[in-house]
């Protein structure tokens, strides 16, 4: 028992300690991270500067926690939106008629197959670049893997004795989505939830490479990443690693904790 | 302004053959892309031209001081008795690649293709081609007449105009459609006839296009025997590729430029700039920035925008500030207050405090300034994924947030953000961009009301008669006031413009001479010592 | 069997290339922007429209895009002036190179990792490999890259840091070629092996724990023997099964790999397409991932077939 | 003649929640060559451990100390392999799983040959065609190349048996061979292995729940309860007078044919950790006496078998079957069902099926496993389509929509086989059971008033309320399944093979309380199964179906006393039946 507690734990502290150094570290660190030293550009830690400063001497740490507050307030809220349009569909998918299912699996795999670098360009161009949208747009690009999850465990499910039983007494099929449904497929979502963290913070970052995501002077962990590898002849490892490892950090701690809530309710 | 004309061309010391040449597409201007059109009537980006250069000689070659090179012009001489209205141009015997001789036929069959291809034309309104030429004719097989519609500038019409009517060889396109040609602009196999220094030999998708020296090429004799222009599409990525060997020069990208200095054996090249500037466009057509219409505010960005930081910070010190439409390099067009360095506009942030405070803003809560209920803010589109405009942009934003102005920067696709400043006034606020000029600098274009690349609703009577002056009147008077005017005027802010530097494989010379910063290359220039592993 | 399956995955593509279609068309910008740059005036860009047949209704191009596709022609790109199959074939090239080199090495990888973690669950080794997928499942791909290109590139200079040492080039022969394509492939490896690999180790477990397994055992059957003759082959299934569902997945990050390294293959040429919309490249490339996904299904469901006689595949 | 096993003083420990629990003490064991023990025992006794401990096929973390003695010598860690299928080898009890479903039969067999006597593939297969058609799969060679899921239930186990016997072993353990079989299937494959014994003078270690199985075969009985042996002895000395009370307990709790009365044993298997001291079978024991829990008693040898018994049972206890059933009552028509045909996709599954169930009439199905039975039911609990009339109280659902055919569906209520698929494993017991009265609108507090003496109908504590399934037995499950379905205040109760998951003694239990709940209530019910005992049992009128066609009805004691088809009369053989 102790390993499957213990990956969960680890999980939600790394995932704790991360998500309150980017939301309150910008309040505990007081430095400005847009403000440019021209003196100071493109160097190595130092005390001034505990991260160094980027190529237009912006301090890094700054940066690092100011980037880490801009990740956090658009993919966690872009997860959850993944997980209600995904759990939405996928049990309209597992329970509606046969026809409806057919339908909507096909649009479910074409949306699987659909390469997200043209959606994101072309909702970018129409819809102005802000968190709310960056959301919207994030969120839409996590949840069909979810969904097409979600309908297969309904499928699962729905033929189980105790749910022909329900029907016998005459429940309809919202009541057998919220009674017996939603309790069967308690653990599936719980562990994609945790994945699904991961996720949106993965695709903000890789946003940035296409400069979508979060708009100078502003920054992500994803785009002074990003930044980072455009002058990695210059081997700037202090702007490469810290956010390479914040982003690696909030993967594994949503991961470790999907990991431990999976062996948790698959030892049932 | 002293400008280091880059390392003194070495004694000449024992030549060898240098094999093959291999370079990027956009060296001394920017970061290349592929080529995609051999032909230099269609060729819309700076990169074609400098493939299309190869194969066909100009008519006029325009050298770096923007003077005619009759050496390596097939024209010989170009008069014009009555001072602006007809031009008499002599041809110099010159052969095809396939020995017919290059004649006036050749002359006149590009004008009657550019005036087919119409709008297609790549460089459609640039010098008045091909609306401005009434009637062209060739008396004899060496002399080409031209009449104009209304009498010009002469040095307007020949370096911007006339240079455009590149020979081509009438004999082999002639049985081609215009279509058929258009079709086949990226197939090297149509361009097997030229009179330039080299001959296509292939175009690889995404690789490279190859070029082999045309053997009856009146001009010097090449020093390889194969000019291959490489698509690297990243920067960071041909400093490594020269060091590594597979390519002899590559642009080095100003944040990599201390390191470029410390390569062993390559040498760095820093060149002039390209005859051109960024411009911060103001859009005076979008209702809500309609505070860019009033003079003294757009005063007050140019003189809010510390220059001088951009270039220490964004371009390592390797640019020069630009304050009016004429790039102060080469001096040849500059008025004589701005060869005197003398601008109506430069960084003062005092000075535009007051400006603004006189225009009648004053400072809302937040801090920023405020005129009957609307803020000094407005947010800038510059092209994503360039880290120099990124820079660029963020420099601006701080100095604009000491005088009181927000402003937002956005990223957006290149051709989005043209697609805006062309089609959609209402649709951006300001965007940053560059702009490459002519040989001869006029606004006709840029500036006067409603010209073609005049995006941001700019329109000022005296700046239209000024221009017309400068394009219509001989003679550089009408061209100093014209840029003095907008320098005041600031229809566009505008920014410095980079000079980029150039790393050379050890063992390759003639670097400068092969570059000029107007696009055209000699290759002829290139030679190596001993030493250069091939 | 084969048909029903092949007529559903042809509905998804029509939809899927439908969709592509008229997204890209509709973005605002468009390819004649990208052609002119700075030249850009209305009148160029009416006249580029015109002549590139852009401003005809957008069914009508859709219909005349059908006519072509159906008359085995992709169309012109508007950017490369080619013809977009050869266009497509020569970055197709180099992704077919670089995945199959990927991919081969990562199943090699993911069956040895998932056989020892199937083999010896609960004990340290497979707790060794399990933090090791755990630790690899977690990291973005570019932050693999650009650590990858960190070390080996730049501090140790042993590898190239992006692009492509063309073959066909007098100067960089095949060992370039070869020297830029380590970084690219072992990206490409450390993103699927931790997925395949952890997949694989849970079908091994699954397997040894059934009946059919304790029979061997009591016919006197070898360990070793049993692993091989019949848990591997069993445990397979699932794996093919998996390797046909992930090539989206694949693609994805290919495409961030490829536009990290600079290396010319589809997902950078898709990446290019799209931003400066090069409709028929664009739209070209989407129909070819959609029929690449569809019959990767189709052939692991085959292979499935061959390797369990049992389902007669629906 | 040295016995071909001997087992002397085995126990064996399995790793149960971080400790090691003992679930075999001190059992003993001989077998002499060509001799067949049966040991017999409920799920939980340990039978099975003792089974696969002889050729240490136990689950990892098992501990195991005592001597195993296999053909005289000590069976030792090393040279194991050597001994498994040469020596000894095992059939299981679930075919299909135990074959490898991806290798043909062949070459599983073959493997079991050229594993020992290594030679070539083609020797290999013919040693398997030897085989096949020793063990009686007709055309054998054709179905060399098939695959285990080619084969029916009875040639799958066939098959088993082939690959165990291709060696020549002198031993064959067969663990619950015939468990899941059809009751016919099960007979001939009880038949081939007496066959094998006496052609190859084959030693069998015959496991099993069920006793009648193996009353005509066994030449010894063993006995286990809880982990350790009660009885052991010569069959006919056993089957006679059963010494050990458990013994006899467990014979009067099989539903022998045309029994009107069960004994059903009170109380629980003890759980592994928690068997009580002494004899474990006191709590449970009629005849228990103060001493019988001190210490566990030492065997004894009686004038038939040995019983670990302090008082074993003296003198000729015989169990009557009851008197007759009660006279046929004819009863008001509840439910009436018309040619009635289903189909599953293109395949016929049940063809013009007619039949009645009056006002508290128990009707029996009887079919084998394929006969469409399960659809039946299915079909008129309306969960499957099918043309035809199904008529409750005079009203055809065909007619009914919406609310009406919610509210006569409800009319209709169901107990599926597996206690477990029938229970949601994460809602709470009284949850379950209150489900149809908070379906029909009733308020929670009223709802939990009625879901206890629901719980107390069935025999269950109120205090389960709060539990969830999984922490109750399988015979509980089935009870709150079947207070569920009494919620609903049905007129008929389907019951699709209520009894055939559960352990003997819990069967006896349930079928008990099924037919105290038909008379008290007077709930007419719809009992399938493939156990004719079962059936002959609860109902008042059989319907026999075979591949999906009323074969034959009639009254439960007539039918049985004269069955008019043959297939009817086959399948009465073939059901368990007292031996006088």
């Amino acid at each position: 028992m102790s390993e499957k507690r213990g990956s969960l734990l680890a999980g939600l502290a790394l995932g704790g300690a991360i998500a309150l150094l980017s939301l309150a570290g910008p309040f505990l660190y007081r430095a400005d991270p847009y403000a440019i030293h021209p003196a100071y550009a493109l160097r190595g830690p130092s005390l001034a500067f505990p991260l160094g400063t980027d190529e237009l001497g912006r301090n890094g740490l700054a940066l690092l926690l100011a980037g880490g507050q801009a990740t956090l307030i658009v993919s966690l809220p872009a997860a959850l939106l993944a997980f209600c349009s995904g759990l939405g569909y996928g049990l309209l998918t597992g329970l509606g008629a046969g026809w409806l299912d057919k339908i909507l699996m096909r649009l479910l795999d074409v949306f699987l197959a659909l390469p997200s670098l043209v959606v994101l360009i072309f909702f970018a161009a129409l819809v102005p670049l802000n968190n709310v949208s960056l959301v919207l747009l994030l969120g839409f690009l996590s949840w069909p893997a979810l969904a097409r999850l979600v309908r297969n465990e309904v499928v699962a499910q729905r033929g189980r004795d105790f749910i022909l039983a329900a029907e016998q007494s005459g429940a309809g099929r919202f009541y057998i989505a919220r009674v017996h449904i939603m309790r069967m497929i308690a653990p599936v979502l719980v562990v994609n939830a945790t994945f699904l963290v991961g996720d949106t913070i993965f695709s903000l970052s890789a946003l940035s490479f296409l400069g979508l995501g979060v708009q100078p002077p502003h920054v992500s962990w994803g785009s002074s990443l990003q930044s980072a590898l455009d002058i990695i002849a210059l081997a700037p490892w202090w702007l490469i690693i810290p956010p390479g490892l914040m982003i690696f950090g909030s993967l594994l701690a949503a991961s470790l904790a999907g990991q431990g809530l999976v062996r948790r309710e698959g030892a049932r | 302004m002293a400008l280091l004309l880059g390392a003194a061309p070495a004694a000449f010391a024992e030549t060898q053959d240098c094999g093959s040449i291999v370079i990027p597409p956009g060296l001394g201007i920017g970061p290349g892309a592929d080529v995609t059109s051999l032909n230099p009537l269609l060729t819309s980006s700076l990169y074609n031209q400098e493939a299309a250069g190869l194969i066909f000689t100009p008519l006029l070659w325009i050298n770096r001081f923007h003077q005619i090179d009759y050496e390596r012009s097939i024209a010989s001489a170009v008069t014009t008795p009555d001072n602006g209205k007809t031009y008499d141009v002599t041809l110099r015997p010159w052969k095809w690649s396939d020995g017919t001789a290059v004649t006036s036929a050749d002359v006149l069959y590009a004008y009657q293709l550019i005036k087919a291809l119409g709008q297609s034309y790549a460089a459609y309104g640039q010098g008045g081609i091909p609306d401005i030429i009434a009637s062209i004719s060739a008396p004899d097989a060496a002399h080409v007449h031209v009449a104009l519609t209304r009498p010009v500038n002469p040095q307007w019409f020949i370096l911007n105009g006339l240079s455009q009517l590149t020979p081509l060889p009438q004999h082999v396109w002639a049985h081609y459609s215009t279509n058929e040609i258009w079709q086949a602009q990226s197939d090297p196999a149509f361009f097997h006839v030229g009179d330039g220094p080299l001959l296509p030999q292939a175009l690889n998708i995404g690789i490279d296009a190859v070029f082999v020296p045309n053997p009856l090429y009146g001009g010097t004799k090449m020093h390889f025997s194969r000019f291959v222009m490489r698509f690297e599409s990243a920067e960071g990525q041909e400093l490594q590729a020269v060091q590594a060997g597979d390519l002899d020069m590559s642009n080095i990208p100003f944040d990599l430029y201390g390191k470029a200095l410390q390569l062993p054996g390559d040498y760095v090249v820093t060149l002039p700039p390209s005859y051109s500037w960024h411009e911060l466009i103001p859009n005076m057509a979008n209702k809500a920035t309609g505070f860019f219409a009033d003079v003294r505010v757009r005063q007050a960005l140019a003189d809010a925008i510390d220059q001088k930081r951009i270039i220490a910070l964004a371009m390592h010190g390797l640019g020069i500030p630009v304050y009016n439409p004429v790039p102060p390099y080469p001096d040849t067009f500059l008025s004589p207050t701005a060869r005197a360095g003398q601008y109506p506009v430069g960084y003062d942030v005092a000075k535009a405090k007051t400006l603004l405070a006189a225009a009648g803003f004053l400072p809302g809560a937040d801090g920023i300034l405020q005129k009957d209920g609307q803020r000094l803010a407005f947010t800038l589109l510059i092209p994503a994924g360039q880290p120099l405009r990124i820079e660029i942009a963020e420099s601006i934003q701080q100095d604009l947030q000491q005088v009181g102005i927000a402003m937002k920067v956005r990223q957006m696709e290149f051709n989005q953000i043209l697609a805006a400043m062309v089609g959609q006034p209402q649709a951006w606020e300001a965007i940053l961009i560059g702009m490459n000029l002519g040989a001869y600098p006029s606004g006709e274009e840029l500036f006067s009301a409603g010209a073609a690349l005049n995006n941001n609703g700019y329109a000022n009577p005296k700046m239209d008669a000024l221009i017309k002056q400068s394009t219509d009147q001989p003679g550089l008077g009408g061209l100093f006031a014209y840029q003095d005017f907008a320098s005041e005027e600031q229809p566009v802010i505008f920014l410095p413009n980079e000079r980029y530097s150039v790393l050379v494989r050890k063992g390759l010379h003639g670097v400068q001479d092969f570059l000029n910063p107007l696009g055209a290359w000699a290759p002829e220039k290139l030679y190596c010592t001993p030493g250069r592993a091939n | 069997m084969v048909t029903r399956r092949l007529a559903s995955g042809a509905v998804s593509i029509f939809i899927l290339v439908t969709l592509v279609f008229f997204l890209a068309h509709l973005t605002p910008g468009g390819p004649a922007y990208s052609i002119l740059g700075q030249k850009s005036t209305p009148n160029a860009v009416a006249a580029l429209n015109a002549r590139l047949g852009l401003n005809a209704s957008l069914p009508v191009q859709y219909a005349l895009w059908w006519k072509h596709l159906l008359q085995g022609q992709l169309g012109y790109s508007y950017l490369l002036n080619r013809p977009v199959g050869a266009l497509l074939w020569s970055y197709e090239v180099n992704t077919l190179i670089l995945y199959a080199i990927a991919i081969s090495l990562s199943t090699f990888l993911a069956i040895l990792l998932g056989l020892a973690q199937g083999v010896w669950m609960g004990r340290w080794p497979a707790q060794l490999i399990g933090a090791f997928q755990l630790l690899f499942y977690a990291t973005p791909p570019f932050f693999t890259a650009a650590m990858l290109i960190l070390c080996f590139a730049v501090w140790l200079g042993w590898l190239p840091a992006g692009g492509i040492g063309d073959p066909r080039l007098a100067h960089p022969g095949p060992a370039t070629y070869a020297a830029h394509l380590v970084l690219p492939v072992v990206t490409i490896t450390l993103l699927t092996v931790p997925m395949l690999s952890r997949y694989f180790g849970a079908a091994v477990h699954e397997e040894l724990e059934k009946d059919y397994v304790r029979t061997a055992r009591a016919k006197g059957v070898g360990e070793s023997a049993i692993l091989f003759h019949h848990v591997l082959r069993n445990a397979l299934r699932p794996l093919v099964t998996m390797l046909g569902l992930s090539f989206p997945y694949i693609f994805t990050g290919g495409v961030i790999v490829e536009s990290v390294f600079d290396y010319p293959g589809l997902g950078w040429l898709l990446w290019r397409s799209a931003l400066e919309q090069d409709y028929p490249v664009l739209v070209a490339i989407v129909l070819l991932i959609g029929l690449l996904t569809v019959i990767g299904n189709l052939l692991a469901d085959l292979v499935n077939g061959l390797l369990d006689p049992r389902a007669d595949y629906e | 003649m040295t016995p071909v096993l001997e087992i002397r003083g085995l126990t064996v420990t399995l790793p149960r929640a971080g400790r090691d629990v003992p679930i075999l003490e001190d059992f003993n064991l001989t077998i002499a060559p060509g001799r067949m023990l049966a040991l017999v025992g409920e799920s939980g006794a340990g039978k099975s451990v003792a089974a696969l401990s002889v050729l240490r096929l136990l689950p990892p973390g098992a501990k195991i100390s005592g001597e195993i003695r296999l053909d005289g010598t000590r069976v030792e860690k090393a040279g194991l392999q050597r001994l498994r299928g040469a020596v000894a080898s095992m059939v299981f009890q679930d075919p299909l799983a135990a074959l490898n479903p991806t290798q043909t039969v062949a070459a599983q067999i073959g493997e079991a040959w050229r594993v020992h006597k290594g030679g070539s593939k083609a020797e290999a297969r013919a040693k398997a065609l030897a085989l096949l058609e020793e063990v009686g799969i007709a055309d054998a060679a054709t179905r060399l190349d098939d695959y285990p899921h080619q084969f029916s239930g009875g040639q799958r186990q066939r098959v088993m048996i082939a690959m165990a016997l291709v060696c020549g072993p002198k031993l064959l353990i067969a663990d619950e061979p015939t468990t899941g079989l059809d009751p016919l299937v099960a007979q001939q494959i009880m038949s081939l292995i007496a066959g094998l014994r006496r052609s190859k003078n084959l030693a069998v270690l015959f496991v099993t729940h069920d006793l009648s199985l193996v009353a005509e075969h066994a030449d010894e009985v063993h006995v286990l309860y809880a982990g350790r042996s009660v009885e052991w002895g010569a069959a006919k000395e056993f089957f006679a007078q059963p010494r050990h009370p458990y013994s006899a307990a467990l014979r009067g709790a099989v539903a022998w044919l045309g029994q009107k009365k069960l004994a059903a044993i009170p109380g629980q298997l003890p759980e592994p950790e928690a068997r009580p001291p002494g004899c474990r079978f006191a709590p449970r024991c009629g005849f228990a006496q103060v001493d019988c829990t001190r210490a566990y008693p030492a065997p004894v040898q009686t004038d038939g078998t040995i019983a670990a018994c302090l008082y074993p049972l003296q003198g000729r206890q015989t169990f009557t079957p009851a008197a007759g059933a009660p006279a046929a009552q004819r009863f008001a028509p509840l439910l009436e069902v018309q040619n009635l045909s289903l189909r599953y996709g293109k395949k016929p599954v049940l063809a013009d099926v007619s039949l009645t169930v009056g006002q508290g009439e128990c009707l029996g199905i009887v079919g084998e496993s394929g006969s469409g039975k399960s659809s039946l039911g299915k079909a008129i609990l309306q969960m499957l389509p099918y043309a035809g009339r199904v008529a409750l109280e005079g009203q055809d659902f065909a007619a009914l929509r919406g609310a009406k055919m919610r509210a006569a569906r409800r009319r209709v209520q169901v107990v599926f086989q597996d206690p477990r698929e029938s229970l949601n494993p994460r809602l709470r017991i009284g949850e379950i059971i209150a489900e149809p009265l908070r379906l029909a609108g009733m308020k929670r507090g009223e709802a939990a008033a009625k879901v206890e003496t629901l719980l107390h109908d069935v025999g269950l504590s109120p205090a389960l309320m709060g539990r969830l399934p999984g922490s109750v037995s399988g015979g509980q499950a089935q009870r709150i399944a079947i207070a569920r379905a009494l919620a609903a205040e049905p007129a008929l109760l389907v019951l699709d093979e209520p009894t055939s998951a559960l352990d003997v003694s819990n069967q006896a239990l349930l079928l008990n309380l099924l037919r105290g709940l038909a008379q008290e209530r007077g709930l007419s019910c719809l009992l399938i199964s493939h156990d004719f005992a079962v059936v002959s049992f609860l109902s008042d009128r059989i319907a026999v179906l075979r591949k999906g066609r009323v074969v034959e009805t009639g009254e439960t004691s007539g039918l049985l006393a004269a069955p008019r088809e043959t297939y009817t009369r086959k399948l009465v053989e073939a059901a368990p039946r007292l031996q006088s």
